[in-house]
């Protein structure tokens, strides 16, 4: 197998999101996670300045390539063009790929996303739906949602008129054509292989951990994983 | 409209200027110092203290100027420069020539604009102040932020304008760090219970005493250095200034409020003259600095008069520029030499004016 | 982008971007049709009918993928090729100028676009990804822009249609607004936002048109939090109501009458974490138990344009807009809230413990 | 209330307003500690950095941002070799320091010295 830095390098995610680092720490200035976790995306940039194996590894098998929340502010700021918020996503692809991704409890949170978002997209074209999207899983959305979700068919319909149904308003329901094409992308591009992955480490992973894991959203691994990824360690 | 003839003519009446001006006339040269300012002594004229010994700008401008006998022509705007036959002819605004075998360049720099970086408030938030405006503040003795009250903190901000691809200035203008910590002891001095923070990235203090300076700054004068380049400013409704920056020795990102802060404006290549010159495209670095910066003296030198010294050929301190312009100073009058060997009928072009 | 320092004062306030003046491909945003619908249907309106923009309402094209692609679901070379079938629908439909109304979906395809520039192999690979899976074919768009460009660029246009202005009714000062810019508009690549990245003007413009006053305040341009897959894990979430939370206690000393948002995530969170917020630490930004209102630029035209508040879904905030409706002025039927598509009067939602509803 | 299930964070962010009165301290009885620039010497030569992950230059950057736990933790470790001594290019006498910290915790109601 290539070395793991060979790998990263063909990443194009990588080519643009790293020239070289002063460490000047204008990154980690701005960043939300920075203020929130032990993160800091200046050094992240700093060791992938150097070819090292080992610092890379740990990288891909820990927990901290999945702190960032992307919003890239620290592209704007870099004093030499680099993109931190890049590098993480060729890092975080990387560990997907290397499967090291299952080594770090927010890793193997891919598997929620898989079943909230990716499953979402696949039936129904969007990543977010209406009908999969509750109080329960997002109290956040509060009683307006409860509201909107009990009288859907009447609130959306005040919007274009085709709830779920054939139209161009709001939630539409797509052609099985569009939704044909749409697998069939993700199947040739390889993303549909992907999602089995998860499917398939994370049930290895249940099973390890005791834990009960079915085709339905609101599994018992699921809602671990989605509220405490850490409940692994924990129980140890 | 004349047309003056010389042996030299030097654009720019700063410390390079100056000085190349004082070699070349004590060795017998007849020169001319073209100045677009009113005054003459470049930037001399908006320093108060000068690193690294708190010299005062004013008393060495006056002494460089009584080094040297040559005219200096000011408030002149130059509207062509031509190569002739017999060297180069400098046209101002007035229809004015001034004609000579050699000509010497020593416009400086010009001090980054700091607007450019918007991030950082210069231009939309009143205390946000540049190192050149500080001076300005020292010159009238008064210190004191938009309100008009005497600063309680204050944060200097290292490698604005230097160092950054977002503003395409990739070099290090090598005089800034030295100039924040000088202008830190010099607040210090005038308002003793300051606060004073540094963010700097590297401090690069490659002069003589300047390291003195530093440690003198940190003993002494109490100055906190934070590592940490500035990633961007806001404002409070009092008008402080809140800054955000990495402490990157703690790796945390960390942020001050201050009532203050002066931006280390950079050291930028002043381009204005570069339209007028003939071709000299080979002879202007990738940085917008004239000259080649080679050691080399054969890259460094073309046979056709055309001389640069000073702090347009790179960011310098004073000292450097001037030791710069007296090595030119004395290349100019090598050039001149052999020109008198080689071409007899030169002879004649020593000083004499032919109005027209 | 590289520019002369020479004669140059502020790089980019004075930005601007192109915006091609008609015939736009729509595309819509996931996030938004969710949770304000209004704002997609009134922009079409805004457009068509207040602008006589020609506008492509297409019923085929899907998501663009951003938010799976930024929580590392879908592979970059899926995101790539869904977006190719998009500019595939556009270039069949005859357009070229493309529009979207999620800011990080612009991101994304300013970012594929990009890409596909510096790698011309990579953008070949995508065309027979595409064609392999769909037999399509495409070209690239001349002209890429969200939905707050265009609103931007006829603003003042916009502005002499206006009804109700951003102004107090009772004291007839402007009303104080907070303007909020996705970051992925113009972070990622400045040039591509009007006034850049650091002072964007593509709201705070609008605003002044309109008769408002923008504020400026710390922590403006601090991301609304969303975080996507710090957001859509429960575990994480704290995370987006920890930055949300931090920029709500950075504007509450200006007293703003309203926030205005161009993405349709910082506008759900603005809107929902005052909610959160309330009930977990008994806080209320605005005045008497009021949130502070929270509109995206279509919501904040239609308003002033004089559309029925219902009509363009302000019902489906959870932070009572009413407050700001009363300042400016706008006559509406409170009544006609919780009614139905059929007409029907729902039974109104449930009542936060803190956060006032009306 | 409903159980939301998340809550909001502490900002881990370095407040540099807060003055650091234990800093303040020492460096009365230590002037030459604000002549640290950071360069590790210390670090690099400490038998203990290695358990404790903080050489003096650390120690002194703690200090100063006020993580006043993490200091006591780090400052247990110290032996009193006195090698960070011997290596400062600013000649601190980082000795005398550290005793200084120490010191300074133990007042504030810590026993550990």
């Amino acid at each position: 197998m290539d070395k793991l830095f060979d790998r990263l390098k063909k990443d194009v995610r990588f080519q643009h999101g790293l020239t070289s680092c002063i460490n000047c720490g204008t990154c980690t200035a701005i960043c939300p996670a920075a203020s929130i976790y032990d993160y800091d995306p200046r050094e992240i940039a700093d060791q992938l300045q150097v070819d090292d194996e080992k610092i890379l590894e740990k990288l891909l098998k820990g927990d901290t390539i999945w702190y960032c929340g992307q919003c890239m502010s620290c592209k704007t700021r870099c004093p030499r063009d680099n993109a931190p918020g890049l590098l993480i996503l060729a890092l975080r692809n990387l560990s997907i790929e290397t499967g090291y991704y299952m080594h770090s409890p927010r890793g193997r949170q891919m598997y929620a996303l898989k079943k909230l978002i990716g499953e979402t997209i696949l039936a129904k074209g969007y990543c977010v739906h209406a009908d999969g999207v509750d109080t329960n899983l997002f109290p956040e959305l509060g009683p307006i949602w409860d509201w909107v979700k009990k009288n859907s068919e009447e609130v959306y319909n005040r919007f274009g008129n085709s709830y779920n149904r054939r139209g161009s308003g709001v939630l539409r329901k797509l052609s099985d054509e569009t939704m044909h094409e749409l697998n069939e992308i993700f199947a040739v591009t390889g993303t549909t292989q992907r999602f089995n992955q998860f499917e398939e480490d994370a049930k290895e992973h249940a099973e390890k951990t005791g834990i009960d894991i079915d085709e339905s959203i609101w599994n018992e691994y699921f809602q671990n994983i989605y509220e405490n990824p850490d409940y692994d360690d924990e129980n140890r | 409209m004349k047309k003056i003839c010389f042996d030299c003519i030097i654009v720019g009446a700063g410390p390079a200027g100056l000085k190349a001006a004082s070699i070349l006339d004590n060795l017998g040269y007849a020169v001319c110092i073209l100045e677009k300012e009113k005054i003459p002594g470049g930037k001399l004229n908006i320093w108060h203290e000068l690193f690294p010994h708190h010299e005062s700008a004013q008393a060495i401008r006056e002494q460089m100027l009584a080094g040297t006998a040559s005219p200096i022509r000011t408030s002149v705007t130059i509207k062509s420069i031509s190569r002739t036959a017999d060297g180069y002819c400098v046209k101002d605004r007035n229809e004015d020539e001034y004609c000579a075998p050699a000509l010497l360049i020593a416009t400086g720099f010009k001090p980054f604009d700091a607007c450019q970086k918007e991030e950082y408030g210069y231009g939309i938030y009143e205390n946000v102040i540049t190192s050149v405006d500080l001076e300005q503040m020292f010159r009238q003795h008064r210190v004191v932020n938009a309100s008009g009250e005497v600063p309680g903190k204050i944060a200097f901000i290292h490698c604005v304008g230097s160092r950054d691809i977002k503003v395409d200035s990739e070099f290090c203008s090598a005089n800034c760090c030295i100039t924040g910590i000088k202008q830190a002891i010099e607040l210090k001095k005038m308002i003793p219970h300051l606060n004073i923070y540094c963010l700097y990235m590297d401090l690069r203090l490659g002069g003589r005493f300047f390291e003195d300076c530093y440690k003198t700054s940190q003993v002494k004068y109490k100055v906190q250095y934070i590592r940490g380049r500035l990633s961007e400013t806001n404002e409070n409704p009092d008008q402080t200034i809140i800054l955000r920056y990495e402490d990157t020795l703690a790796g945390r990102p960390a942020k001050i409020t201050v009532d203050m802060i002066v931006l280390l404006v950079g050291m930028h290549p002043d381009p204005s003259i570069l339209n007028l010159l003939p071709e000299i495209d080979e002879r202007v670095g990738s940085d917008g600095f004239f000259g080649t910066g080679r050691i080399d003296q054969t890259v460094q030198t073309m046979d056709d008069g055309l001389f640069f010294a000073g702090a347009c050929t790179g960011p310098k301190s004073i000292t450097q520029s001037t030791d710069e312009a007296s090595e030119v100073a004395f290349k100019i009058s090598h050039y001149l030499k052999n020109r008198v060997h080689t071409e007899m009928e030169d002879q004649h072009a020593r000083l004499w004016i032919r109005h027209s | 982008m590289t520019m002369k320092t020479d004669n140059t004062s502020f790089l980019w306030r004075e930005y601007q971007k192109e915006i091609a003046d008609d015939h736009y491909f729509y595309v819509r945003s996931c996030i938004r049709q969710n949770f304000f619908p209004g704002a997609e249907q009134i922009l079409i309106t805004l457009l068509t009918k207040d602008l006589g923009i020609d506008l492509c309402v297409d019923s085929e094209h899907t998501t663009c993928t951003g938010i799976a692609y930024h929580v590392d679901l879908v592979k970059l070379e899926t995101t790539m090729t869904v977006n190719a079938r998009q500019f595939a629908l556009m270039t069949e439909a005859g357009y070229s100028n493309f529009l979207v109304s999620c800011v990080t979906s612009f991101g994304l395809y300013n970012e594929v676009l990009e890409i596909w520039d510096k790698h011309p192999e990579i953008e070949e690979q995508v065309r027979e990804y595409l064609f392999k899976a769909t037999g399509r074919t495409f070209n690239k768009p001349k002209n890429l822009v969200h939905a707050s460009d265009i609103i931007y660029k006829y603003k003042d246009l916009l502005a002499d249609k206006i009804r109700y202005k951003l102004v107090n009714r009772e004291t007839g000062e402007p009303l104080r607004v907070i303007d909020h810019i996705g970051c992925h508009y113009a972070k990622i690549f400045p040039e591509k936002g009007v006034g850049g990245a650091e002072y964007p003007s593509v709201l705070s413009g609008t605003v002044k048109a309109f008769g408002g006053e923008s504020i400026d305040y710390p922590e403006r341009r601090m991301c609304c939090g969303f975080g996507f897959r710090q957001y859509f894990l429960k575990s994480s979430r704290g995370y987006s109501l920890s930055t949300g939370y931090k920029k709500f206690k950075a504007m509450e000393p200006y007293k703003p009458d309203l926030i205005v948002a161009n993405c349709p995530g910082c506008n759900y969170f603005f809107d929902r974490w005052q909610y959160v917020i309330s009930e977990l630490k008994g806080e209320t930004f605005g005045e008497e138990g009021n949130g502070i209102p929270v509109l995206s630029s279509e919501e904040l035209t239609a308003l002033c344009l004089g559309y029925d508040p219902w009509e363009i879904g302000l019902q489906m905030h959870q932070t009572a807009i009413e407050p700001l409706l009363i300042k400016m002025g706008v006559q509406y039927d409170p009544n006609a809230k919780y009614k139905g598509f059929s007409g029907e009067q729902l039974k109104k939602p449930k009542i936060p413990e803190l956060l006032k509803a009306y | 209330m409903p159980d939301f299930g998340f809550g909001i964070h502490d900002d881990l962010m370095i407040d540099h307003d807060r003055l650091s009165l234990a800093y303040e301290a020492v460096l009365e009885e230590v002037p030459s500690i604000s002549g640290c620039i950071s360069c590790g010497s210390c670090s690099g030569t400490c038998v203990s950095s290695f358990q404790s992950g903080a050489g003096f230059r650390k120690l002194v950057m703690l200090l100063k941002n006020g993580s006043y736990e993490q200091l006591q933790q780090a400052l247990d470790y110290c032996q009193f070799c006195g090698k960070c001594s011997l290596v400062c290019p600013r000649g601190i006498n980082t000795r005398r320091a550290i005793l200084e910290m120490r010191k300074q915790f133990k007042k504030q109601g810590d026993d550990m010295v």
